[in-house]
């Protein structure tokens, strides 16, 4: 089980995180939470973090030249090949241990950081590749559903309604129309791979994930909801509440796919509608204008409901019956 | 030096059998005609365990440059190889790996790009890849494709380097080619090439680095500074290793191989395997009494200006050879010969021929033609003239 | 510089509407016959990082695309930001503009400069008219007010024709009521 | 753009061998909001540290110290996880005049 909060602090007193100060995301963000969660739970189990990023927000916002926000080792190669180029590090490792060039008793975690953009979309291939291959790595997903970083376009990870410079909620078209991709699902079915959903308001639900995540013999995977501030027009104070209300509309539900076998790790009581959720980011504010937003509303309420439904029945048919 | 061992192997299986002797940590490469055989031959040596090398069998040669980038950013020693429309998917990560600064070493198994398809050789991969910051050596047989490769890991890695080297071997020409081939013993190659002295390895945790920053219109171009550096330090380095190199070998390298040239007045400048045919021809007309002459580019990145210049100034003409081309503008190396004699002190006579596009053969006759236009004078600076083409 | 371009800078948030702003001035500058250029910075910056926006004006067309240095106007949209960083570069004879509630001496203080300053409390104006803190089109009068590059009537028309669809009609009144305020209530030093 | 090194004096290929250098980078100057702490509210309970996206929360061995203004933007998520309302947002406006 992960630390506590309090434990952390103490950890950290005079303990370098891996990610500093001086970085320039945007106030409120989130990214950086999510970065500081998943290098402080590897810090304190005694790994050595090493960290590949996509192109993107946390990318360039890290490391401006002459500046680093990384006190870690960092690689940042291009947009659609994290995946790679992490394999490529993992793959070094394992040669030079092998060869007995470096300490034999480091605890090294190959961590592979990206945005929606870098993970639905262009870096796809180089993520299926990496998985399939079976690297020892942990790729993190920041996904803020959305090209942020160049201004908020579409991406294969941004709901339908949501207002996007490329999909905009225009006179005929209520902006973006398609589904969000089921990215953790595209994972899992790689079969030998840990795939996981977390948000930063469940941060022992996060941290325990990274902490399976470093513990598998096998990629690791973990879907981590990050509102982007920004672009979903919202109080830049609000972006952990957020994360809470998606868990509690079923928009984000939290649980695992280990080798197959799928494990709900949060189950509310009761469920908010997902009208809530939409209801907080401006991004949304124009289909709600629309005459049709109850129906594009109760679209996604069905959805979601179905998604649930499902996952329920995943895990019961899928219970012990790990796929390899 | 050690005793003769003498193989006849193909292109491809030269370059395989060299990596195998480098043995570098890290092999990160897809399969594609006609560099697959270097694959096999290296994921078999792999599979047998006689190299301790770890591949990755990536999904696309955008993977394997980018993973290759990786294992080298981590202190290992990384090669790939790949082709044609491979080359051409890895472009980004090409330029990535020469300004990130990593001693990698890529065989490319030169074959032309689409459309239409087309698996055979002309250099026009790897001419879209000449200003990626990659030096680039041309070998004319698989012999030099051997030892070309086992001096590219000394040469890219070299501390006033630092960057990855190309060594292009024409695609079945070369690659599928059998030819006898001279092998240095594995503990002799071993010694020449030593052991990688990685800089600022990301694996080295104690120390962090930072690799891939935004550098924004303040630093970008001092960076690119320090590359134009590294390049022209090539230029020092390149002899001092070559001399290295034929001291374990006997064979000696150099930035062009002069063939016949002392008197010579009529001269043809080309690449790659075309560079035996020409010297048959060569030989030809000599002994007709014919004063011709050939110049081998080894190296056509960085472009050894000044050896161009010490040897073709003060001919009658020169005849270049380009196996690609470059559209709406003059073929790629007869530009850049063109562009090293205009300072030349006297001008030769110069003519441009492309030839070879797609594999079209390229055979005596051809080369022969080419000389006799050179001869007769008739060749003009600014008309690009084909071999082999049907009008 | 040559002397024929009258150049400004503008220092504000990413996010704050700078860039807006110095399009909208480009705007109405092409709309009193002139020639203007404005262009922004573009760096890793994010919303509510110091940046920075350009403008060019001539009355002869401009060719020249090359970074603005020695400013005539320096305009600051959040006083915040204010310290000696801004007004570098800024000719001696030039004017500080500043979107303030504290007094001129406060501003000299902050930037060290020597020149003239003109202040006006934009934000509040803003805030009195429109009811959201956007300074942009009270800033517009007193640019005009101070520099003399446009008159209010061809700032009026501009904010009119470029909210006309989107705004109605009392927002625009209170855009244009808006606009007069950073005309009249601005104060300059000497 | 005199303070700036050349091209002989900067590490090879744009790498930044120094860990961590962004921390002399100054990101407080964003910040439209501050967020003021009051001790005798405070549990220590280390939420606002937890969550900060810039650290700008000072803490010891869990026990709270302060808001490092040199960073903080002012995004008010503190304030916002803070289960006891030590935190509280004012305009830094406020306090423009007092630093003087």
């Amino acid at each position: 089980m992960p630390l506590p909060i309090k434990k952390l602090a103490e950890v950290f007193t005079n303990k370098e995180i891996g990610i500093t100060q001086g970085h320039r995301m945007c106030p409120g963000c989130a990214a950086p939470m999510v970065v500081k969660m998943v290098l402080m739970t590897a810090k304190a189990l005694g790994y050595e973090p090493v960290v590949g990023l996509a192109t993107g927000c946390l990318e360039v916002s890290t490391t401006v030249f002459p500046y680093t926000a990384w006190s870690v080792p960092y690689i940042h190669n291009a947009f659609e090949n994290v995946a790679a180029t992490i394999s490529g590090v993992e793959t070094a490792y394992r040669a030079l241990k092998k060869a007995g060039k470096i300490p034999a008793d480091k605890k090294y975690a190959f961590f592979a950081f990206a945005g929606d953009g870098g993970t639905y979309d262009i870096g796809l291939q180089s993520l299926s590749g990496a998985l399939e291959r079976g690297h020892k790595f942990i790729y993190v997903l920041y996904d803020n559903e959305g090209y942020m970083n160049t201004g908020n376009q579409r991406s294969g990870s941004t709901p339908p309604g949501a207002d996007t410079t490329t999909a905009p909620v225009g006179k005929q078209i209520p902006g973006k129309l398609q589904l969000k991709k089921n990215i953790v699902e595209i994972v899992a079915g790689h079969e030998n791979v840990y795939a996981a959903t977390a948000v930063p308001a469940e941060p022992m639900d996060l941290m325990s994930k990274v902490e399976k995540a470093l513990a598998f013999d096998g990629p690791a995977f973990l879907a981590i909801l990050s509102p982007c501030v920004r672009f979903w027009r919202m109080d830049e104070s609000k972006s952990v509440d957020i994360t809470k209300l998606a868990v509690e509309t079923k928009y984000w539900p939290l649980y695992e796919v280990e080798r197959g076998v799928y494990r709900i790790t949060r189950k509310p009581s009761s469920f908010k509608p997902v009208s809530e959720f939409v209801k907080m980011q401006g991004r949304f504010r124009l289909v709600l204008e629309r005459p049709d937003a109850d129906q594009i509303i109760k679209q996604l309420q069905d959805y979601v409901d179905r998604r649930w439904e499902r996952l329920l029945a995943l895990e019961q048919a899928t219970k012990d019956k790990p796929i390899r | 030096m050690a005793k003769k061992m003498i193989q006849a192997i193909t292109g491809a299986e030269a370059a395989a059998y060299a990596m195998k002797q480098i043995e570098p940590d890290v092999v990160a490469a897809y399969p594609i005609t006609p560099q697959t055989p270097i694959v096999e031959y290296y994921a078999k040596f792999v599979a047998d365990g006689l190299v301790k090398t770890e591949m990755i069998p990536v999904e696309s040669e955008h993977s394997a440059m980018s993973a290759v980038v990786g294992a080298a950013a981590a202190g290992a020693r990384a090669m790939t190889a790949t082709s044609a429309v491979g080359l051409a998917l890895m472009h980004e990560i090409v330029y990535i790996a020469a300004s990130m600064r990593l001693p990698v070493v890529m065989h490319v198994v030169n074959r032309a790009l689409s459309a239409p398809l087309n698996i055979h050789c002309d250099h026009s991969d790897a001419m879209a890849e000449r200003d990626s910051g990659w030096i680039q050596l041309y070998c004319e047989n698989a012999q030099e494709v051997y030892d070309l490769t086992i001096l590219a890991v000394r040469l890219a890695e070299h501390e006033d380097v630092r960057l990855p080297v190309m060594v292009n071997q024409d695609g079945f020409i070369i690659s599928h080619g059998v030819e006898p081939v001279e092998l240095l013993p594995d503990e002799v190659v071993k010694a020449f090439v030593g052991e990688l002295k990685p800089l600022y390895p990301l694996l080295d945790t104690d120390h962090p680095v930072t690799y891939g920053s935004l550098d924004l219109y303040d630093y970008y171009f001092e960076h690119k500074r320090q590359q134009i550096e590294a390049m022209k330090n090539v230029l020092k380095v390149f002899p001092q290793v070559a001399e290295e190199f034929y001291k374990i070998s006997g064979r000696k390298y150099n930035f062009v191989e002069p063939y016949k040239m002392e008197d010579a007045q009529y001269v043809m400048v080309a690449l790659g395997s075309t560079n035996g045919t020409i010297k048959y021809v060569v030989d030809e007309l000599r002994e007709k009494g014919h004063k011709v002459g050939l110049l081998k580019i080894w190296m056509f990145r960085p472009f050894p200006k000044a050896e161009i210049q010490r040897w073709l100034t003060g001919r009658k003409a020169v005849v270049v050879l380009d196996r690609s081309v470059s559209f709406g503008a003059e073929a790629p190396l007869y530009e850049a010969i063109k562009s090293a004699l205009y300072e030349a002190a006297s001008r030769p006579l110069l003519g441009s021929f492309v030839y070879g596009l797609g594999g079209r053969d390229i055979n005596p006759d051809l080369i022969r033609y080419a000389f006799e236009k050179a001869m007769k004078h008739e060749l003009v600076a600014d008309q690009e003239m084909y071999l082999g083409l049907r009008e | 510089m040559p002397a024929k371009y009258f150049e400004v800078r503008w220092h504000s948030r990413a996010g704050q509407g700078a860039k807006s702003a110095a399009q909208l001035l480009a705007e109405a500058v092409l709309d009193m016959g002139k020639y203007a250029q404005a262009f922004p910075e573009y760096g890793a910056e994010r919303s509510g990082a110091p940046m920075r926006a350009f403008n060019r004006i001539s009355d002869e067309k401009i060719t020249v695309h090359s970074a603005v240095e020695n400013p005539d106007v320096v305009v600051v949209i959040d006083d915040t930001l204010l310290s000696p960083a801004v007004v570098v570069g800024l000719k001696k004879e030039g004017v500080l503009i500043v979107n303030t509630a504290h007094p001129i001496e406060f501003v000299r203080k902050k930037t060290g400069f020597e020149g003239k300053i003109c202040i006006v409390r934009a934000t509040d104006i803003a805030l009195e008219e429109l009811k959201r803190g956007i300074p942009n089109t009270v800033m517009l009068g007193t640019i005009a007010r101070v520099t003399g590059l446009i008159t209010l009537e061809t700032a009026a028309q501009r904010i009119r024709e470029m909210f006309e669809r989107k705004l109605p009609e009392e927002m625009i009144q209170a855009n244009l009521r808006a606009l007069k305020r950073g005309y009249e209530e601005v104060t300059c030093s000497g | 753009m005199a303070e700036l090194k050349g091209w002989k004096e900067l590490p090879i290929a744009g790498l930044v061998i120094e860990p961590g250098t962004a921390r002399k980078y100054k990101t407080g100057d964003w910040r439209v909001k501050r967020p003021v702490y009051d001790r005798s509210k405070c549990i220590d309970c280390m939420m606002c540290w937890f969550y900060c996206p810039d650290q700008a929360i000072i803490q010891e061995n869990a026990v709270m110290k302060g808001i490092n203004y040199f960073y903080c933007k002012g995004c008010g998520v503190c304030a916002n996880v803070c289960p006891k309302k030590a935190i509280e947002m004012r305009p830094e406006t406020e306090f423009i005049t007092k630093e003087e």
